[in-house]
């Protein structure tokens, strides 16, 4: 069946006008149409966490919408928050704290604390580790990610950028 | 999976015997069977495309009807395969009088295999109750269905 | 004087890439024309193939090719062992049997491969599966590792009766012996289950045969990248250097991903060379649950004799381990157990009978912990039971039996995973379980606040289980360190990297060798193209055997800057230091010169080169050590079990980790914390259950509980230093340490909280349903 | 683990919606938040040939009250929605206090309340706590509307009343009485699993305790929501006391038959009924009691 959807999708701030099929998962689109490789994939069922950006400032699972779904639609993904030279407070924070180890997970984890952090101040611990459940990580244990996310609130309320 | 329940059924043990040997009647029993032929006297073979809510996948297999004492007992041995897995099965069937009628009790052992059994496993359970419940609701209705064409 | 950089909190160098999305990952490979993969897989765990046929998938639109087994020829073969059984132990019966590329009679476990489809995207690769026509005879299948050595059992290889993969035993004194002269003769059968190793990123392979250079590259998720250069080359008959292999940035490994080589391996580059096209095959989250493997299946029957004031005399431990369908990773994970049985105690005489066992599952191969945790769990629980039944505390039966200060080096006599004699090279257990009594305040809680909340009803309880871990072992690695004219320096691994924090470790050796700035200095892992040599990253051995072969190449390229900067700066070599990129006379800071004008000079220009000469500031050194080092410590823990619902809720717990030189804090408690949240895994939450016929039935994220965040809790972590004297560094490897005293650990604090007699916990995992039965049994009972 | 191929259909509004449905029939598979629908289409368990999308059907979301002080959700509204909306949390309390013990944070930014009642799945808290609440489901098609109340809702696993062509599109919560006190009670494996067993409670007192209404309903126990009706009558008419409590929630396992699964046996899944109906009683009594209470 090769029936094709025209899309256009602001991801990051910029605008992207793509030709797909209908069933490809967002988080395809994102990884293997828009080479925007920093969203990772780790179960394509919701689980794992690893695949949520921001979708219209929302944490989703990119792995459970479809790219055409995204039509009109703003999305952000890891690569919208610092550069390696200049990295965001979060991303900060994660470093600072040893709050990643492989890797894999980290996008995701960043892309579901982001917006809370960002829409709140004077978040609880409660609130923080809330944050943080829906999202799983084999290496750190977590200690160091919830750290990081205590670290980030202080940042990010004490004026560091956006 | 371990399957066990009873039902009364309003009719006498030999008006439900003569149903549930009906293959039309079971076609009808379970919704999205799209064949179901008569091999020998007391093997069926047939094709179904089972619904459940989002989930669908179509299966074919075969039953096959053994120790049969018409009109209280009989033993069923079924299996079969399709896109979303496979099963392989046998249960009992016994047909005893109650006041009410007929009381059905049935009792059997499923074994699923595939997709269905590795990533399916809460809806196994939860689904042939919801099917077996379906299914006694289309029996029933059956039986006063032929009780009313036999009274004609 | 250089700075002292090991044994600092610096924070890694890897990190900036991997938080802004920036690291290479084997799904991020895309190159031009690349083509993608899917297997078809059997869903039945045991049948006979009788027919494979894809022409339907052949002809849907966007499908280039499907392969089944006969299409390979004589390339189909069985892969090679990758680990032979110990030659050094006499009457060791093992028997060979390695999994296939594509199966070809008959399907061994659920998931082996079937098929292989070749399409222009995953989706209509995954379309076409459907498209195949399979005709496959369901056979009796055996899952029980009891049940599958019965003489009437199904044969899982059908020439070899019945299902025995390996017999061996071994003995240590006279276990008999022992047992006459014992007050005491505690007997047990312990259970353990089956859980997988969990990595985040599934597998993944991209091939890709350049025709025009002859060269094949494969981005491969392993953690044995040069193993799997040399065996490719071997199979396929390539030069070595026709072949690299890149482990990229990898999202865990955990051990399954050293498993070489997986029938996927070998079919991507098989397909490529057919080809001559690029091929990305990247694993799904159900196929991992049932193609990747796993481990932990045993069954042990335990007896400890001990003397009436709870000395060891002796311990046996006969068990059968399940191997699954085939045995490429011979006797690692049994013999592990069979050592850390023996923990860190004076057990005078032990002997063990083990039996290797094929299933219809999943193959096992190491997965964190690989076996200790087992052993660990036989050992502890038993002592827990002698406790009880001799009436001793469970602090003070421990301490009766470690084994003193003075008797390091000392040899089990029994042979480890390393086919040597299992010898222990340091170890000072009293003082670390001492301070994890103190921080846990064991008197305290036992003697003042269990009782109280007792009487309040609440099922509180504590555990303190001591461990040790064989870490490091050899054969060897390698490293190149070069200083480059920018005065940076690059170095190169053959370990490949899946968040052990290489590039921050050996920076960190590197810098405080050669005096610079650790982010300066620029480490590749795990590409064979620049490093040709060593094994790979497992067996807790990165800390350990890589960092000291980077330690002496750091050390030999430090000895030339000094050589050659004593030349240059006409000044002997003992009055010369080397900071902040610049190599000093001390005495006369501004007498200096800077790392890279030496670089740039020991590249010499025609006429300037001395008979002799080697170029660079380079050097390649390489480290393996006789035998490994062994790790130790203990954990303890405050749990509450929620009476009415068997709920566990963790409510303290404490590591005290000896892994001798600690190279970075840091990154050693993110290890441990990570190690201990996978214990806690596996022995609450997770537990691959399957079904008489071989089916997995808890395959996905949804029901093989993985825990959360809300699952674990704050671990307190403190650091003794005992170093290792087999190494220039002194370290011992950390990776897998805190997975493995966990179940142990668990159990015991459970069943103290539980608080009931007679009920006695010999399994794990554990789960509140079981915890439900065990207790409502015991209190009917009661 | 990639979907098979559909048709894609995104109406911008419900009569257009409708037509689809009535067009496609069995065929078609509306698509609300997806977050259950979309990993089953990932299995491929679910095949639908043509998915009709409902997100672009912003008449959809929206929370109102009536003036009797019936709650009004549309059934396009997102979990967070309802999660952080401050007329649920007056007019519905038990919805509100339900909404974060929802799946994952991530899960409740997409997926709706309404695609959550149509799923019927019989571990799901909302389908429960709307029938402990009597809710009613509006239900339209291109044949016209109708009103199903929750309690007849619910036909089995994943299966509702909706017909082929029919959507859901408006939930109705009635106003609570005075003096009734509510809980949701479930135990999970880990923080956002499906609950082993959960359970809701709805009690409303007189002004001497007396109990005059009690609804406990529970999930995971059965193919659907199921109600322990004769526990809660043993409450109806008296005076509550711990002890009434402790005999009601004893009596619920009579009238539950669950399941086995992986994580629970049928006689932990009993156990855990009466354990939690007792503790969701006791909190529903305390709230009932003195409406300000936080008890928790």
């Amino acid at each position: 069946m090769s029936n094709v959807m025209d899309i256009t999708v602001t991801v990051n701030g910029e605008v992207f006008q793509r030709r797909i099929e209908p069933r490809l998962l967002l988080s395809d689109f994102i990884r293997h149409e828009l080479n925007l490789s920093g969203t990772h994939v780790g179960c394509e069922q919701g689980v794992c966490g690893a695949c949520t950006i921001l979708f219209d400032g929302m944490p989703v699972r990119s792995c459970l919408m479809f790219a055409v779904q995204a039509d009109g639609h703003e999305i952000r993904t890891v690569e919208d928050l610092g550069t390696m030279e200049d990295l965001h407070p979060l991303q900060e924070a994660f470093w600072e704290t040893h709050a990643l180890q492989c890797g894999f997970c980290t996008s995701g984890f960043l892309m579901s604390i982001l917006p809370v952090l960002e829409q709140n101040s004077g978040l609880s611990e409660d609130d923080l580790r809330h944050a943080l459940e829906g999202n799983l990580c084999r290496c750190t244990g977590y200690q160091h990610i919830e750290d990081a996310v205590r670290l980030a609130a202080e940042k990010m309320s004490s004026g560091g950028e956006s | 999976m371990k399957i066990e329940g009873e039902h009364v059924f309003n009719g006498s043990r030999e008006e439900v015997w003569a149903m549930v040997r009906d293959p039309e009647v079971l076609a009808t029993m379970l919704p999205g069977t799209t064949k179901l032929s008569q091999l020998s006297e007391n093997e069926y073979e047939g094709a179904i495309n089972l619904r459940i809510g989002p989930i669908s996948g179509g299966f074919s297999g075969r039953v096959v009807v053994e120790d049969e004492m018409p009109p209280e007992h009989c033993k069923l041995v079924a299996e079969g395969e399709g896109r979303p897995g496979f099963f392989k099965g046998s249960g009992t069937v016994d047909l005893i009088e109650v006041d009410a009628g007929t009381l059905m009790k049935y009792e059997g052992e499923i074994q699923i295999g595939g997709k269905l059994a590795s990533i399916g496993q809460r809806l196994i359970d939860m689904t042939s109750k919801t099917m077996i419940r379906q299914g006694m609701k289309v029996l029933d209705a059956a039986l006063d269905k032929r009780k009313a064409q036999a009274a004609d | 004087m250089t700075a002292k950089l090991i044994g600092k909190r610096i924070k890694r160098n890897e990190d900036p890439r991997l938080l802004t999305g920036q690291a290479l990952f084997v799904d991020d490979v895309e190159l031009p024309g690349m083509l993608h993969a899917a297997f078809l897989r059997s869903e039945y765990a045991h049948a006979r193939l009788k027919g494979v046929d894809v022409s339907a998938a052949l002809e849907r639109p966007g499908v280039v090719a499907a392969f089944t087994a006969e299409d390979m020829g004589d390339a189909w073969s069985p892969g090679p062992p990758l680990v032979i059984p110990p030659p050094t132990i006499e009457e060791v019966e093992f028997y060979t049997r390695t999994q296939v590329p594509l199966v070809k009679d008959k399907v061994r476990h659920a998931g082996e491969p079937l098929a292989i489809v070749i399409a222009e995207s995953r989706y209509i690769a995954e379309d076409a599966l459907d498209d195949i026509v399979v005709d496959l005879e369901p056979l009796d299948v055996v899952t029980d590792i009891e049940r599958a050595l019965d003489s009437d059992s199904p044969l899982v290889h059908d020439d070899l009766e019945p299902n025995l993969a390996a017999h061996l035993v071994q003995e240590k004194g006279d276990y008999a012996a022992a047992r006459e002269e014992a007050d005491t003769v505690i007997k047990r059968r312990i259970t353990i289950e089956r859980g997988i190793a969990g990595a985040m990123e599934n597998r993944g392979i991209v091939a890709s045969w350049d025709n025009k250079q002859q060269q094949l590259t494969v981005w491969d998720t392993t953690q044995s990248p040069i193993p799997i250069r040399n065996g490719l080359a071997s199979m396929f008959g390539l030069s070595e250097h026709q072949v690299r292999v890149i482990a990229p940035f990898v999202g865990g490994g955990f051990g399954p991903k050293i498993m070489m080589f997986y029938p996927e391996e070998v079919l991507l580059t098989w397909s490529t060379l057919k080809m001559g096209k690029p091929i990305k095959w990247i694993e799904d989250r159900r196929e991992n649950f049932y193609a990747t493997t796993q481990e932990r299946g045993q069954v042990h029957d335990v007896e400890l004799a001990l003397t009436s004031d709870g000395r060891i005399l002796g311990l046996r431990d006969d068990f059968l381990h399940d191997t699954g369908a085939y045995d490429p990773y011979g006797l690692t994970i049994p013999l592990n157990t069979q050592c850390h049985a023996l923990g860190p105690y004076d057990i005078p005489n032990f002997s063990s009978d083990l039996k290797v066992v094929f299933t219809n599952k999943t193959l096992t191969t190491p997965v964190r912990g690989a076996g200790r945790p087992q052993g660990v769990y036989v050992i502890e629980r038993m002592l827990d039971i002698a406790a009880k039944e001799l009436g001793i505390d469970r602090v003070e039966i421990r301490k009766r039996n470690f084994l003193p200060n003075d008797v390091f080096p000392y040899d089990n006599i029994i042979i480890d995973q390393a086919f040597a004699s299992f010898v222990i090279d340091s170890g000072d257990y009293l003082p670390a379980m001492e301070k994890a009594l103190e921080m846990i305040g064991y008197e305290k809680f036992t003697k003042e606040e269990q009782p109280k909340l007792r009487e309040e009803g609440r099922r509180v309880g504590i555990g303190v289980v001591s461990f040790i871990e064989t870490t490091g072992v050899g054969p060897y690695e390698g490293a190149r360190v070069t200083i480059e004219s920018s005065g940076k320096i690059s170095a190169a691994t053959g370990v490949g990297t899946q968040g052990q924090s290489h590039f921050t470790t050996f920076a960190q050796i590197i810098a405080e060798q050669l005096g610079v700035d650790v982010r300066d200095v620029h480490l590749v892992t795990g590409d064979t193209a620049q490093f040709h040599w060593g094994t790979g990253t497992f067996a807790s051995r990165g800390a350990v055997v890589a960092a000291n072969a980077v330690n002496a190449a750091a050390s030999i390229v430090r000895g030339k800057v000094l050589k050659l900067a004593s030349e240059v700066l006409e000044t002997p070599e003992e009055e010369l230091e080397i900071e902040d990129g610049v190599v000093r006379v001390a005495d006369i800071p501004t007498r200096s010169i800077t790392l890279g004008d030496l670089a740039q000079r020991s590249n010499p220009l025609r006429g300037a080169v001395e008979p002799g000469t080697e170029p660079g500031l380079e050097a390649t050194a390489y480290f393996g050590p006789n035998y490994g080092a062994t790790a130790f410590g203990t954990h303890a823990m405050i749990v509450e079990v929620d009476p009415e619902t068997m709920m566990v809720e963790i409510k303290r717990y404490i590591v005290v980790e000896d892994c001798g030189t600690v190279l970075n804090p840091l990154i050693v408690e993110g290890q441990i914390h990570g190690g201990v949240a996978h214990g806690i895994g596996n022995s609450f939450y997770e537990k691959l259950v399957f079904d008489d016929n071989g089916q997995l039935l808890n395959a996905s994220f949804m029901d093989y509980l993985i825990p959360t965040a809300a699952e674990v809790p704050r671990i307190e972590v403190a650091h003794q230093e005992t170093p290792s004297p087999l190494n220039p560094l002194g370290s011992k490897g950390v990776g897998e340490a805190g997975a493995i005293p966990v179940p142990a650990l668990f159990a015991q604090a459970v069943e103290n909280a539980l608080g009931v007699d007679g009920l006695e916990i010999l399994e794990s995992p554990l789960s509140p349903q079981r915890l439900f039965e065990l207790f409502y049994e015991e209190e009917k009972d009661a | 683990m990639k979907p098979a191929p559909f048709e894609y259909i995104a109406p911008t509004s419900v009569e257009e919606a409708l037509g689809h449905l009535a067009e496609y029939g069995y065929d078609a598979k509306v698509l609300a938040g997806g977050q259950s629908l979309i990993p089953m289409m990932n299995f491929r368990l679910a095949q639908p040939s043509v998915l009709v999308d409902l997100n672009k059907l912003a008449e959809l979301s929206y929370i109102r009250s009536e003036k009797d002080g019936e709650l009004r959700i549309g059934a396009m509204t997102r979990h967070h929605q309802v999660e952080h909306d401050a007329l649920v949390a007056e007019h519905a309390p038990l919805i509100h206090e339900t909404m974060p013990k929802i799946a994952t944070p991530q899960i409740r930014s997409r997926g709706t309340f309404g695609g959550s009642i149509a799923h019927a799945d019989p571990a799901a808290e909302l389908t429960t706590i709307c029938v402990a609440l009597d809710g009613r489901f509006r239900c339209r098609s291109a044949r016209g509307e109708r009103w199903v109340p929750a309690k007849e809702f619910f036909l089995g696993m994943f299966t509702s009343a909706l017909e082929p062509d029919e959507i859901l599109v408006e939930i109705a919560i009635p106003p609570m009485a005075p003096r009734t006190g509510w809980a949701l009670e479930e135990e999970a494996r880990r923080v956002h699993d499906f609950a082993l067993v959960g359970v809701g409670a709805v009690l409303t007192l007189d002004a001497q305790n007396r109990c005059e209404r009690a609804r406990l309903v529970f999930l995971s126990v059965g193919d659907g929501p199921v109600e322990a009706e004769k526990a809660a009558e043993m409450l109806i008419g008296k005076e509550v006391t711990p002890d009434l409590i402790r005999t009601a929630a004893e009596a619920v396992s009579d009238e539950l038959e669950p399941s086995a699964d992986l994580h629970a046996s049928v006689e932990y899944r009993l156990h855990l009924a009466r354990v939690l109906a007792k503790r969701a009683l006791e909190r529903a009594f305390a709230r009932a009691v003195d409406p300000g209470s936080r008890a928790a």
